[in-house]
């Protein structure tokens, strides 16, 4: 982990309200991993007063890049940063995903919406392990699906306006259902909904099963307690999303 | 360099600048970007008897230039906290300071009693904003004589500094400040989190799990420096200055209201090496202002119109 | 278009936005940009029987979300106010809440009486937060069995509407809403200025000419919240909403706290025509979501958990 | 007085940390008289919180200038506006400076510093009452010095980079001194301690000054009573800087 000004090289869109932003950190290009993410200052000054949590979404030589759905004010103000701006970055924090994990041959990548943003790495990370890696992506509708730098994609859209009319889960149940895989693992990313769901289809199909988690975070890196994640177990007891995830098997947590 | 040591109730601290508990977990968390040992000093997350899993969530919300936090006391435990943090705690060359929570008195000298025997804890501070079982749920803190029989009880059980922590959530935080001096307490830590609120509209719902919550950062600034002025006004004693200091500058303020020493908290979230930085700031400060020893600075208010905090013309 | 309007002890409010007290002059200053009659109710600066001329500079301080004032209840008196401002009101299609402050229980009475036999005068609410010279400057409004007597002494006086504006700067608010309601207020407006303090650290002199001040806007529309859903959980008449709300979603957490109408008060200065956006805006959610008659958002909250401001484990 | 959103046209340096920012306001530029000023929201949001108020620097067709010094979050906020921003504008504001006064034929401009942003509009409001124009500047040093757009100007720096060594009053005493003016009025506009000083030259040479101040403002429309200005005569009384200024008769106040 560590705290660095970073040169930020440009924003691009990517989708309907959805944008790219790429900065450079040599350090943290090199040493962060699927499923980690990054703790932005948007602006100096205190609105926002929190640090924004992003996944690393590419990673290019030097540069990161994160994927963003404007839907606040951090979020508008990362919009509008300029390469030549400097951009206060905590990082790489979390746990990376689980990928080395003997127990699976294929990776399938199940994304809603922006939780589509730790998969690239992902799939290069299963790639590099030798993991096969096929992947759904759901969104809203064609404009809101970003499925750059990914391949062997489905795709699932809300109003049918591209690929599967439905949600995400149902297209991965039903090609599932078509196409046997064997040794399979899930690695979900997206709006809590979604991710109830696939915890129920994996627990129903018994297959292994990673959901990288959302929620606020005070500090992103265990000193404020803010970020609490329900442990399965008769007691109540409480993992810390920001140090212990974001990423959870599924057993280990009450979803 | 001005000096920057001194001593808080016979206690070395390197600065004037501790972070606040709550907001450094038990000071291992920060050490990639941070080095503890360029704080004046870390005081724990509030230690309990049992270990408390904390609220549900949510916990925290962000509020203009503040936030809401309910985390419900989290923490591992005083026995988990001697057997797994303190060995590091040890190591770093820094004062530790204990914060301890008890919804009963005797639970509060029950903790005090374990951490007494440590090696390591340099002194207390003693979190009254918690619910009193005994009293149906009402805070300590926000009854004096609650808050005096604390520290009556506590004072005997160690020699080392006993700070009490006050909540702003009083009317007149003199009185509880005066209390703590009358039954020995050594300093008094102003200010706790504000209690606040808010509400989801989408859903009708209170944002936070426990329908309130304590509000700190830059938003309660004004009000922590009034609560520190009027208590350094009414006690000899020191006043450790708290809330909403992000910067060197917002540090010098509480120092130029009478605080002896300040905490740094829910900057910790954005920058963990705020304190440093603060610490720092204050130095290059009195370098350019030609000032020796930040003692100095401590309550250097030029208050000519000698307005108090009670008789000010809102 | 929901039913947005309501009685207010039985006066007829077109809606429940009015600008709060020092936050609208006299209703006569903004009129180019904003149209009053759109308002739910104009309440005056604080009238107190003598004129006042208010405090040296500095006044005003902007500090994180929300800035301090110390403006010493600037006015013009009862009697200029009767004779240059109330003219101009009683043209404007709203109501017209007199804000009163004195320092003296006499002088309350006094102004009251003076305004009573006014036309054009729809309502009392009464500031509270002022220096009771009688018990050296203490403020009427952090003494509970003050309040009460205040709103005994002025009850019988008048058959208008009479608020009491209660302080935040107290231990339990819904002490004070209990007080009012039991000597026959007929509403408590919650909260007025948070005492806070601001302070130049190049000079070292307090920013402000008397030393603290009222912290208001943004920065304390959490604390307001708490204060509002304390008030309106102790008391069944109604709690007038005020701190920090600048947009409608702000005024709609106040109402589902439990506020039945809200006061702007800072927003004003950055937009006069805030309370109106802020009125459209409620109307604008109430349509939206199929709520027939605002009335049905009053204390609508889903506090499922329970947990009140007074047990909850900050 | 209304309140508006101006399209911004751009931000042009002037001097050291000194900017020019134009908008568009065809209503605003019609009505705006010389010594008023413009309150404006730099930023949506509470950061900073409170409006910020300029002097109306100069007029083109429907565009209204404003000069400005980088000194705190709000003006480098304002530095930061690019064409195509928009600025939420409440004026004109205050009252203008009183130009008409059939006492005097010369009009003594002095400003200090920032203190020049009023005098292109006063100069030219001047000239159309035929009155004579003679203008002193005073500023740090020549970095700072902006004589743009005013005629018969005598500078001095402090620093003595450029004009006259020494502070503006100094200048425009020695002037007078050397060049004697029948029937001036003195209109100052610049920091207190400047301000304090043409008053007391004023006094001594019975030179009829009116003083634009500057000060912290809640509202800069008269609803917040935050601006006082004590006036002069022995009961303690304050005016309103937004409202009954900014400008005002030596003669009227404490100074
Ligand atoms: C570990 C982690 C990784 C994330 N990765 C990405 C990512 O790669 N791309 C991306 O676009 N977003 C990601 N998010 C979510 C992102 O942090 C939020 O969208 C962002 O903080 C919103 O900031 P804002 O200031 O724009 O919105 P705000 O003004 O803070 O809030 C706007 C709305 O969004 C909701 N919201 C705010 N924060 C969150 C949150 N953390 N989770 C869910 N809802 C929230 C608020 O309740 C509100 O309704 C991630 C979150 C976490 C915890
Ligand atoms: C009627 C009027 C007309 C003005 N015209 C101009 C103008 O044409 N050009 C120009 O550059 N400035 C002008 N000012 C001053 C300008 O409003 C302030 O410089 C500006 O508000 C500073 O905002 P900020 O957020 O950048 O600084 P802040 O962060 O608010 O403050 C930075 C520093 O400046 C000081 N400061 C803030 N506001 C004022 C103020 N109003 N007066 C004096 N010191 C202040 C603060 O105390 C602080 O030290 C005018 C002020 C008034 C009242
Ligand atoms: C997330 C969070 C957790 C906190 N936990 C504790 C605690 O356990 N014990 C305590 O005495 N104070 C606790 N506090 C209060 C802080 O120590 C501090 O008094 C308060 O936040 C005001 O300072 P700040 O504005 O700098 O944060 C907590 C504050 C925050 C924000
Ligand atoms: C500049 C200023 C002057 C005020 N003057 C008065 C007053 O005369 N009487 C009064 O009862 N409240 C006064 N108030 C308090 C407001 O009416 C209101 O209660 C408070 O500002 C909180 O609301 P806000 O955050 O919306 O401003 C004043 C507030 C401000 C900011
Ligand atoms: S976000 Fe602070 S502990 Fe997780
Ligand atoms: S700035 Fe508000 S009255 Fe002048």
């Amino acid at each position: 982990m560590m705290m660095e000004l970073c040169p930020v090289e440009g924003v691009r869109r990517a989708g309907d309200g959805i944008y790219v932003l790429s900065f450079v950190s040599a350090a943290m290009s090199r040493s962060i991993r699927a499923g980690q993410f990054l703790n932005l200052r948007v602006e100096e000054g205190c609105e926002p007063l929190l640090r924004r949590p992003f996944s690393a979404y590419r990673i290019e030589k030097t540069s990161i890049e994160i994927l963003f759905h404007v839907v606040g004010r951090g979020t508008a103000a990362l919009r509008k940063k300029r390469q030549g701006d400097v951009l206060d970055v905590l990082g790489p924090l979390g746990k990376p995903f689980r990928t080395a994990d003997p127990g699976y041959d294929t990776g399938l990548l199940i994304g809603g919406g922006l939780g589509v943003a730790p998969l690239p790495l992902l799939a290069s990370a299963l790639r590099e392990q030798g993991k096969a890696v096929v992947t759904f992506l759901g969104a809203r509708s064609a404009s809101q699906l970003v499925t750059d730098h990914l391949e062997n994609v489905h795709t699932a859209t809300d109003d049918g306006s591209i690929g599967f009319r439905g949600n995400v889960v149902g297209l991965a149940s039903d090609f599932l259902g078509k196409h046997p895989i064997t040794r399979p693992k899930i690695f979900a990313c997206g709006p809590m909904p979604m991710l109830r769901a696939v915890a129920s289809f994996a627990r129903a199909s018994d297959i292994p099963c990673e959901v990288s988690l959302e929620g606020p975070m005070g500090c992103g890196i265990g000193i404020c307690q803010g970020c609490p994640v329900e442990l399965a177990g008769p007691e109540k007891s409480y993992a810390l999303m920001c140090k212990d995830g974001p990423a959870f098997d599924i057993r280990t947590i009450t979803i | 360099m001005p000096l920057s040591s001194f001593r808080l109730a016979g206690l070395e601290l390197k600065n004037r600048v501790l972070v606040a508990s709550g907001t450094y977990g038990y000071g291992d968390d920060c050490l990639e970007t941070a080095d503890p040992a360029k704080l004046g000093g870390i005081i724990t997350k509030s230690l309990s008897l049992k270990p408390r899993a904390g609220n549900p969530p949510v916990r925290i919300v962000e509020t203009a230039g503040g936030m809401l936090n309910s985390i419900g006391l989290a923490n591992i435990g005083v026995r988990r906290f001697v057997d797994e943090k303190l060995p590091f705690l040890r190591t770093v060359d820094t004062a530790v300071i204990a914060n301890i929570a008890a919804s009963t008195i005797e639970e509060y000298c029950e903790v005090l009693r374990i951490l007494e025997g440590e090696e390591g804890i340099d002194g207390f501070e003693i979190n009254v904003s918690c619910p009193n079982v005994r009293e149906g749920g009402l805070i300590f803190g926000t009854n004096c004589t609650a808050v005096a029989e604390i520290t009556r009880r506590l004072r005997p059980l160690t020699k080392k500094p006993l700070l009490v922590k006050l909540t702003p959530n009083v009317t007149h935080i003199a009185e509880f400040a005066r209390a703590v001096e009358a039954e020995g307490g050594d300093a008094v830590s102003v200010i706790n989190t504000l209690i606040g609120m808010a509400i989801d509209v989408k859903t009708r719902k209170p944002v936070l799990s426990t329908v309130t919550g304590g509000l700190s950062g830059p938003a309660i600034k004004p009000v922590a420096l009034a609560k520190v002025y009027e208590a350094s006004r009414a006690v000899k004693i020191p006043v450790i200055g708290i809330g909403g200091i992000t910067s060197a500058t917002d540090a010098l303020e509480f120092l130029i209201a009478g605080a002896t020493a300040v905490q740094v908290g829910t900057a910790n979230f954005i920058d963990p090496a705020a304190g440093i930085k603060v610490a720092a700031g204050i130095d290059r400060y009195c370098d350019e202002n030609g000032i020796p020893d930040v003692a100095a600075l401590v309550g250097s208010l030029d208050a000519a119109s000698g307005a108090s905090v009670l008789d000010s013309w809102l």
